[in-house]
């Protein structure tokens, strides 16, 4: 474990609570300003890729293990999907928000708009620090008997 | 019917009467009242060569003869050895025991 | 739509069902109901046409049902049953179920309202018949058996090419009265030729059907050359062209059939002279002339299959059937010889046996029409047919110099096969207007006419007469063991050296023949290993780089091209 | 979306068979990682796979007489919304490319475990699912752009496939990845050709995009979305010389995954070509005419020689299939570039009748993986007699492959051949039928090693297990009953080209 560092260290700390907030913030102001589940996906994703970057791939392993990963990346595909399956069943069509309230169509789009940028935002945290461990834990070069 | 493969049987016997020298003269015979039996009856003719007396003896008789004689000379020339076209060709093959098993 | 059962589909099955039936003599029987339902379902069919199935966009008639289809179909479904019975002792799976499916198919072809199912019956009587030869089981059958199938093949891919154009040029499959004179109806024509043994087209057939086994002849005689006589009758009748190749046909087999020493073989050679009588009858066309044809088949399927039996019958128990061989056999097989002489008087028309009723009509539809020339032709043929065939196959097999065999009477079904088929003889010979009452056209023809009785029996006798004093006067041709050169020795042996390019042999100039091939061909193989071969430019990995590299051409080519325009 | 005045009338499930198509496998897909669970992804798979297969029945039947359902997704409608457009056509792909995969997936159960390594069985499953569900997303939708993403979708997952080829053989990784490069180029070059369509229309949905470029008629920017949209495709669609990805693709992938894009994903990019080519554009264009005939057939009919050459020389089956995919793909592009209606009924009937036909051969080569190790021809040399019914099953295919009457690979040779005669183009149909020859020498080729030689003396090779028999002969039969009932294939697939060409329905 890399013991210099102290400053980023000290500094990363501090940073990884404001970026989750800022990410969360993201998220949830996406439907009337700038952002939504992609742009707050990958700030997300970021507190925990500057976190292993600079605490090394194992500890950050522990706070959020690949299995987690995996499963968060195929929760948001299915929040998402689900959000339209719900109104399916509400006898409208498929992601037709309308749904959630039928008297006024327009808090429906709302909540079915935050709920679906949820899931995206979760895929997306879960993609892009996949792609960070993925990298991250690259094997040796592969050995001549394997080829 | 008669089993007995060993001896000529009566049957046979009476078949083997066909190529005898009494048959010969039977035939003799048959074509020549056949002949005669042109001039008696009224004949209903496509051509006049019909109208020949005799006509189907006399050119069944040549055409059998003109046919042999082309045979016999087509003969020489176009016979060969039985095994020719061999191994292509069944002319010089034994046939095969009829008797095989059960495919 | 299917509403009826088509009578091919009972052969079919029964050549499915039939090989897994246990125990060799169930079998036989079993076999024996297939003709029998067949012959059922035929007689009770209404005419019409029925069962038109839509295959890719084509209609196909699986039957036209009319009385000529009907009486050439009931004439099959009888000789099948015939021959099944004559093959009962067989126990070979492969020629029953080639028996099966060749009568099946050629019955299918009989019903066919258009050409492609006509097409599709015509290649499944070729496929089908070809093992029965190669059921012979020696080298010399195996490539007679291909020659063969190259042939009948090749008579199908000439029809269906006939077909296309035929489609091509009227916008109609129908299987109708054609008249020659366009490409498609000349292939047509010609396709039918082959299987018709049309002269120079014939060296297929006393090439093939003596190589068969002794069953597979029997079975051969009957199917492939009646099928073509009835095509020919339903596509050609009346083209005046047919009377002249008919009467070729007609003649020429006589000098072949004298000379040839294997009995089977002169058979088929009288099989050809026979088929010619009928192609004269569908080259003059009309009502008689086409009744005549029809009876004429039809007899002509009985006693030529009778003869096959009765000589198959002496093949089957002396291993030969060399007319060098043989003789004297009436002593031993006396109920073979005898049969065999009903055979031969049939085909020598006397009277009070079939020809003399069926073959007479092709020749009074001669005289009406006038065809002199014609008319003497035929009159000879069936004088010389009295000789080659009437009197020289029991002769020289039953009678003649005694060869000092005795084998053993006829095993009892093919007994009872040829007496089946004696009776048939005998009995359209003695009530012919029974028989005229099937014939495709209702007609008012009177057989036993004083004149007509005495003048064929003149030239039977005269016939007879030449031969026994030839026979005297030692002018027969002789009898050794030997091949009789025909116009397959075209392709056999000129040919074949032709290509070879060789003087030495056959052998050696086949040998030679596919060794240049071979070295010309490894030439072209390998230059196209060389550029399309695993480790070739064609076939490698090839890297992005390279991949890229086509697209851009591509796209602009496609550019280029879409602005062109 | 209207917002005022909402009178909604409940949709019942019916209504969203459309959707439903796709969501099945594509919440499947997730949810599959989401279980995490090894033993439960092949189920899973499955029956997402089955509930397509009825839902394609059921959109078939609806739209086999000529009728078309549009489906609003999210309740917008076209051309603002994303459509979801069945007629006979795509629903025919649909069917085809679920039903391939009710009859891969029990195949691949056996040799997927043999294949892949284990602990990525659940992800593998996923892939497959996703790649499915793009699939039939690509052939379903009528927006040009959601095409694109379902491309991708699709075209995404099908790397990862491949890629999973690598527990057994490491070029698989290779192989992914110039497919990667080669797919993305070709997606690139697809998304740049709609984006000039959009620049020249304003619209993505295809019936508003056909109508406004009819109405409009060709003009630059057209024409360059139109040659860029034919090379992105072709390149999806191993169009020769574009094929250079499909021989490594295909060989390195595990041969589940290789009967499974054989038979849908290059057929589905025929599908692509054909609704530009004459729903977007029509037929009537004169650049379109222009490039078919001189650049698309003539790479056709090369194709069909070329490949069928290089595949008669191979020495390793499963790559031998591959190439002989390329010039099958050549008569589909050459039934297109007829510019007839018989012309597509011919590609359309080829795509099917090739997929089914190409499902049984990679199947039949995974059987011989399972058993024999490989596929090279000296490794399953003999095994007609140690392995009978998969070598049967494999000369039913290649009888297939080569068209012989009787089975489903006739019925399109046919047809195409008739369409050639329409056309009059005597020359295109004689060269269908030489290429036809080259199939018959590389499959006897297999035959006569399956067959005729002698087997390996080390080989133990025994008969497939029931798993992959079942499939593989489903598959074989499938050829076969396709070969004689002809009304089916051929019907559909006139109603689809009836209907791409707007013709009025037969």
């Amino acid at each position: 474990m890399i013991r210099h560092h102290l400053i980023l260290r000290v500094i990363t700390k501090m940073l990884i609570g404001p970026i989750m907030l800022f990410a969360l913030y993201v998220q949830f102001h996406g439907d009337y300003s700038p952002g939504g589940g992609f742009q707050a996906g990958v700030i997300m994703a970021v507190a925990f890729i500057i976190y292993g970057v600079v605490f090394g791939l194992a500890t950050v392993q522990q706070v959020f293990p690949p299995w987690l990963v995996h499963k968060l990346l195929a929760l948001g595909v299915l929040i998402y999907a689900g959000t339209g399956v719900v109104s399916l069943f509400l006898g409208y069509g498929y992601l037709d928000y309308g749904a959630f309230t039928p008297d006024h169509p327009e808090h429906g789009q709302h909540w079915g708009i935050l709920v679906v940028e949820l899931g995206v935002g979760v895929t997306v945290t879960g993609v892009m620090v996949a792609i960070y461990y993925a990298f991250a834990a690259r094997t040796p070069a592969i050995s001549d008997e394997d080829w | 019917m008669d089993q007995n493969h060993d001896d000529t049987s009566a049957f046979a016997r009476v078949l083997l009467l066909i190529g005898s020298p009494r048959a010969f003269a039977v035939l003799v015979v048959l074509c020549a009242g056949l002949f005669v039996a042109d001039f008696l009856y009224h004949k209903h003719p496509y051509f006049e060569v019909e109208e020949v007396p005799g006509f189907y003896a006399i050119y069944g008789l040549a055409v059998v003869a003109v046919f042999l004689v082309a045979a016999r000379l087509l003969g020489g020339v176009l016979k060969r050895p039985e095994d020719y076209y061999a191994p292509n060709d069944v002319a010089s093959e034994p046939y095969p025991d009829e008797s095989r098993a059960d495919g | 739509m299917v509403e009826l059962v088509p009578p091919f589909l009972v052969y079919f099955l029964g050549a499915a069902l039939l090989p897994l039936v246990p125990g060799a003599a169930l079998r036989s029987a079993l076999s024996l109901l297939v003709p029998v339902i067949g012959g059922w379902l035929i007689w009770t069919m209404p005419t019409g046409t029925h069962d038109v199935v839509t295959l890719m966009g084509v209609d196909l008639t699986l039957i036209r049902n009319d009385r000529l289809a009907a009486i050439f179909a009931l004439v099959f479904s009888f000789a099948a049953f015939v021959s099944l019975v004559y093959a009962w002792h067989v126990r070979d799976r492969v020629q029953l179920v080639a028996t099966l499916l060749y009568s099946g198919s050629a019955i299918g072809a009989v019903f066919a309202g258009d050409l492609i199912t006509l097409f599709l019956f015509w290649e499944g009587t070729a496929i089908a018949s070809v093992f029965l030869i190669w059921a012979r089981g020696t080298e010399g059958a195996y490539h007679t058996g291909l020659r063969y199938l190259v042939i009948q093949v090749a008579s199908g891919v000439i029809l269906l090419s006939g077909a296309a154009l035929f489609w091509r040029e009227t916008g109609s499959l129908a299987f109708d009265q054609m008249t020659l004179g366009s490409p498609a109806t000349w292939l047509i024509f010609i396709a039918f030729g082959i299987k018709c043994a049309f002269p120079l087209l014939h060296s297929w057939l006393p090439d093939a059907y003596p190589s068969a086994t002794v069953t597979g002849s029997v079975v051969l005689s009957i199917f492939t050359t009646k099928l073509a006589v009835y095509a020919l009758a339903r596509g050609f009748a009346g083209t005046e062209l047919l009377i002249w190749i008919g009467v070729v046909m007609a003649l020429f087999p006589v000098i072949w059939g004298l000379i040839e020493n294997d009995l089977r073989r002169v058979l088929a050679y009288s099989l050809i002279g026979q088929l010619g009588f009928l192609v004269v009858g569908i080259g003059i066309g009309g009502e008689l002339a086409i009744n005549g044809v029809a009876a004429h088949a039809v007899s002509s399927i009985l006693y030529k299959s009778l003869l096959f039996m009765a000589v198959g019958a002496v093949l089957f128990r002396t291993g030969t059937a060399r007319a060098s061989d043989l003789g004297g056999l009436v002593r031993s097989m006396p109920l073979t010889a005898l049969f065999c002489l009903v055979g031969s008087a049939t085909i020598a028309a006397v009277p009070l046996f079939a020809s003399f009723a069926t073959k007479s009509m092709i020749l009074s539809a001669a005289g009406y029409k006038g065809y002199e020339g014609a008319w003497l032709a035929l009159v000879a043929a069936a004088g010389a047919t009295v000789v080659y065939t009437g009197v020289k196959v029991p002769y020289c097999a039953f009678f003649g110099a005694d060869s000092g065999r005795r084998p053993a009477e006829a095993p009892w079904n093919m007994l009872l096969a040829m007496g089946l088929g004696s009776a048939a003889c005998i009995g359209i010979g003695v009530f012919p207007g029974a028989f005229f009452a099937l014939l495709p056209y209702p007609m008012e023809y009177d057989v036993y006419t004083v004149a007509h009785v005495i003048t064929q029996l003149q030239l039977v006798a005269f016939a007879v007469l030449a031969f026994v004093l030839a026979r005297r006067f030692g002018y027969l041709p002789t009898e050794t063991r030997s091949v009789v050169l025909d116009s397959d020795w075209l392709y056999r042996r000129v040919l074949a050296r032709v290509i070879g390019g060789l003087a030495q042999g056959m052998s050696i100039a086949w040998a030679g023949g596919v060794r240049f091939q071979e070295a010309w061909l490894n030439r072209v193989i390998l230059r196209l290993y060389r550029s399309h071969g695993p480790a070739s430019r064609m076939a490698q990995s090839w890297p992005t780089g390279a991949m890229v590299q086509w697209v851009a051409i591509l796209l602009a080519v496609m550019l280029f091209v879409t602005f062109l325009a | 979306m209207a917002t005022e005045s909402v009178v909604h009338t409940a949709m019942t499930l019916h209504d969203h068979l459309p959707v439903l198509q796709i969501l099945v496998p594509f919440i499947a897909a997730p949810l599959t990682v989401f279980i995490g669970s090894r033993a439960l992804a092949w189920p899973i798979s499955f029956a997402s796979s089955v509930v397509s297969l009825v839902i394609a029945w059921l959109l078939l039947m609806q739209v086999i007489d000529g009728d078309v359902i549009s489906y609003h997704i999210g309740g917008w409608a076209p051309p603002l919304g994303i459509e979801y457009r069945v007629d006979a056509a795509n629903a025919f792909v649909v069917f085809l490319v679920a039903a391939i995969s009710v009859v891969v997936l029990p195949f691949a159960k056996v040799s997927v475990a043999y294949e892949v390594p284990l602990r990525d069985h659940a992800l593998f499953y996923s892939a497959y699912l996703l790649c499915f569900s793009g699939l039939m997303g690509v052939a379903i939708t009528g927006d040009a752009f959601n095409v694109f993403v379902f491309l991708e979708i699709s075209s995404l997952s099908t790397y990862v496939l491949i890629a999973a080829g690598a527990g057994k053989d490491k070029r698989a990784l290779t192989a992914a990845y110039d497919y990667l490069i080669m797919g993305t180029i070709g997606a690139t070059f697809f998304v740049i050709g709609i984006g000039f369509l959009y620049m020249g229309t304003g619209t993505l949905n295809m019936a508003d995009l056909a109508q406004r470029i009819a109405a409009q008629g060709g003009n630059r920017t057209i024409e360059a979305g139109f040659a860029f949209i034919l090379v992105g495709i072709g390149l999806k669609l191993a169009f020769y010389p574009l094929h250079l990805w499909l021989p490594n693709a295909y060989t390195y992938a595990p041969s589940a995954v290789s009967a499974f894009l054989a038979a849908t994903a290059t057929k589905v990019a025929v599908y692509v070509l054909l609704r530009f080519c004459f729903t977007v554009f029509g037929p009537a264009f004169g650049f379109e005419v222009l490039t078919l005939q001189y650049v698309v057939l003539p790479l056709a009919v090369v194709a069909m020689f070329a490949s069928s050459f290089v595949a008669v020389f191979q020495s390793d089956f499963k790559r031998m299939l591959a190439y002989s995919s390329i010039a099958q793909i050549g008569y589909m592009l050459l039934g297109i570039a007829f510019l007839t209606e018989t012309g597509v009924t011919a590609a359309i009937v080829h795509l099917f009748n090739h997929g089914i036909t190409k499902a049984a051969l990679f199947m039949a080569v995974g059987a011989y993986v399972l058993r024999a190790g490989d596929t090279f021809y000296n490794d399953i040399a003999g095994l007609g007699r140690k392995m009978p019914w998969t070598s049967a099953a494999v000369v039913i295919g290649g009888l297939s492959l080569i068209g012989v009457p009787g089975t489903a690979g006739f019925i399109s040779k046919w047809v195409l051949v008739q369409a050639a005669f329409e056309k009059g183009w005597w020359p295109v149909a004689l060269l269908i039928v030489a290429s036809s020859l080259l199939a018959v020498i590389y499959v006897w080729r297999v035959v006569e090693v399956l067959y005729l030689q002698p087997a390996r003396e080390d080989s133990t090779a025994t008969e497939a297990p029931l798993t992959m028999l079942v499939p593989i002969w489903v598959a074989a039969l499938a050829c076969i009953w396709f070969g004689i009932d002809t009304d089916t294939t051929l019907g559909a697939a006139r109603t689809a080209a009836a209907g791409l060409l707007n013709l009025p329905g037969q």
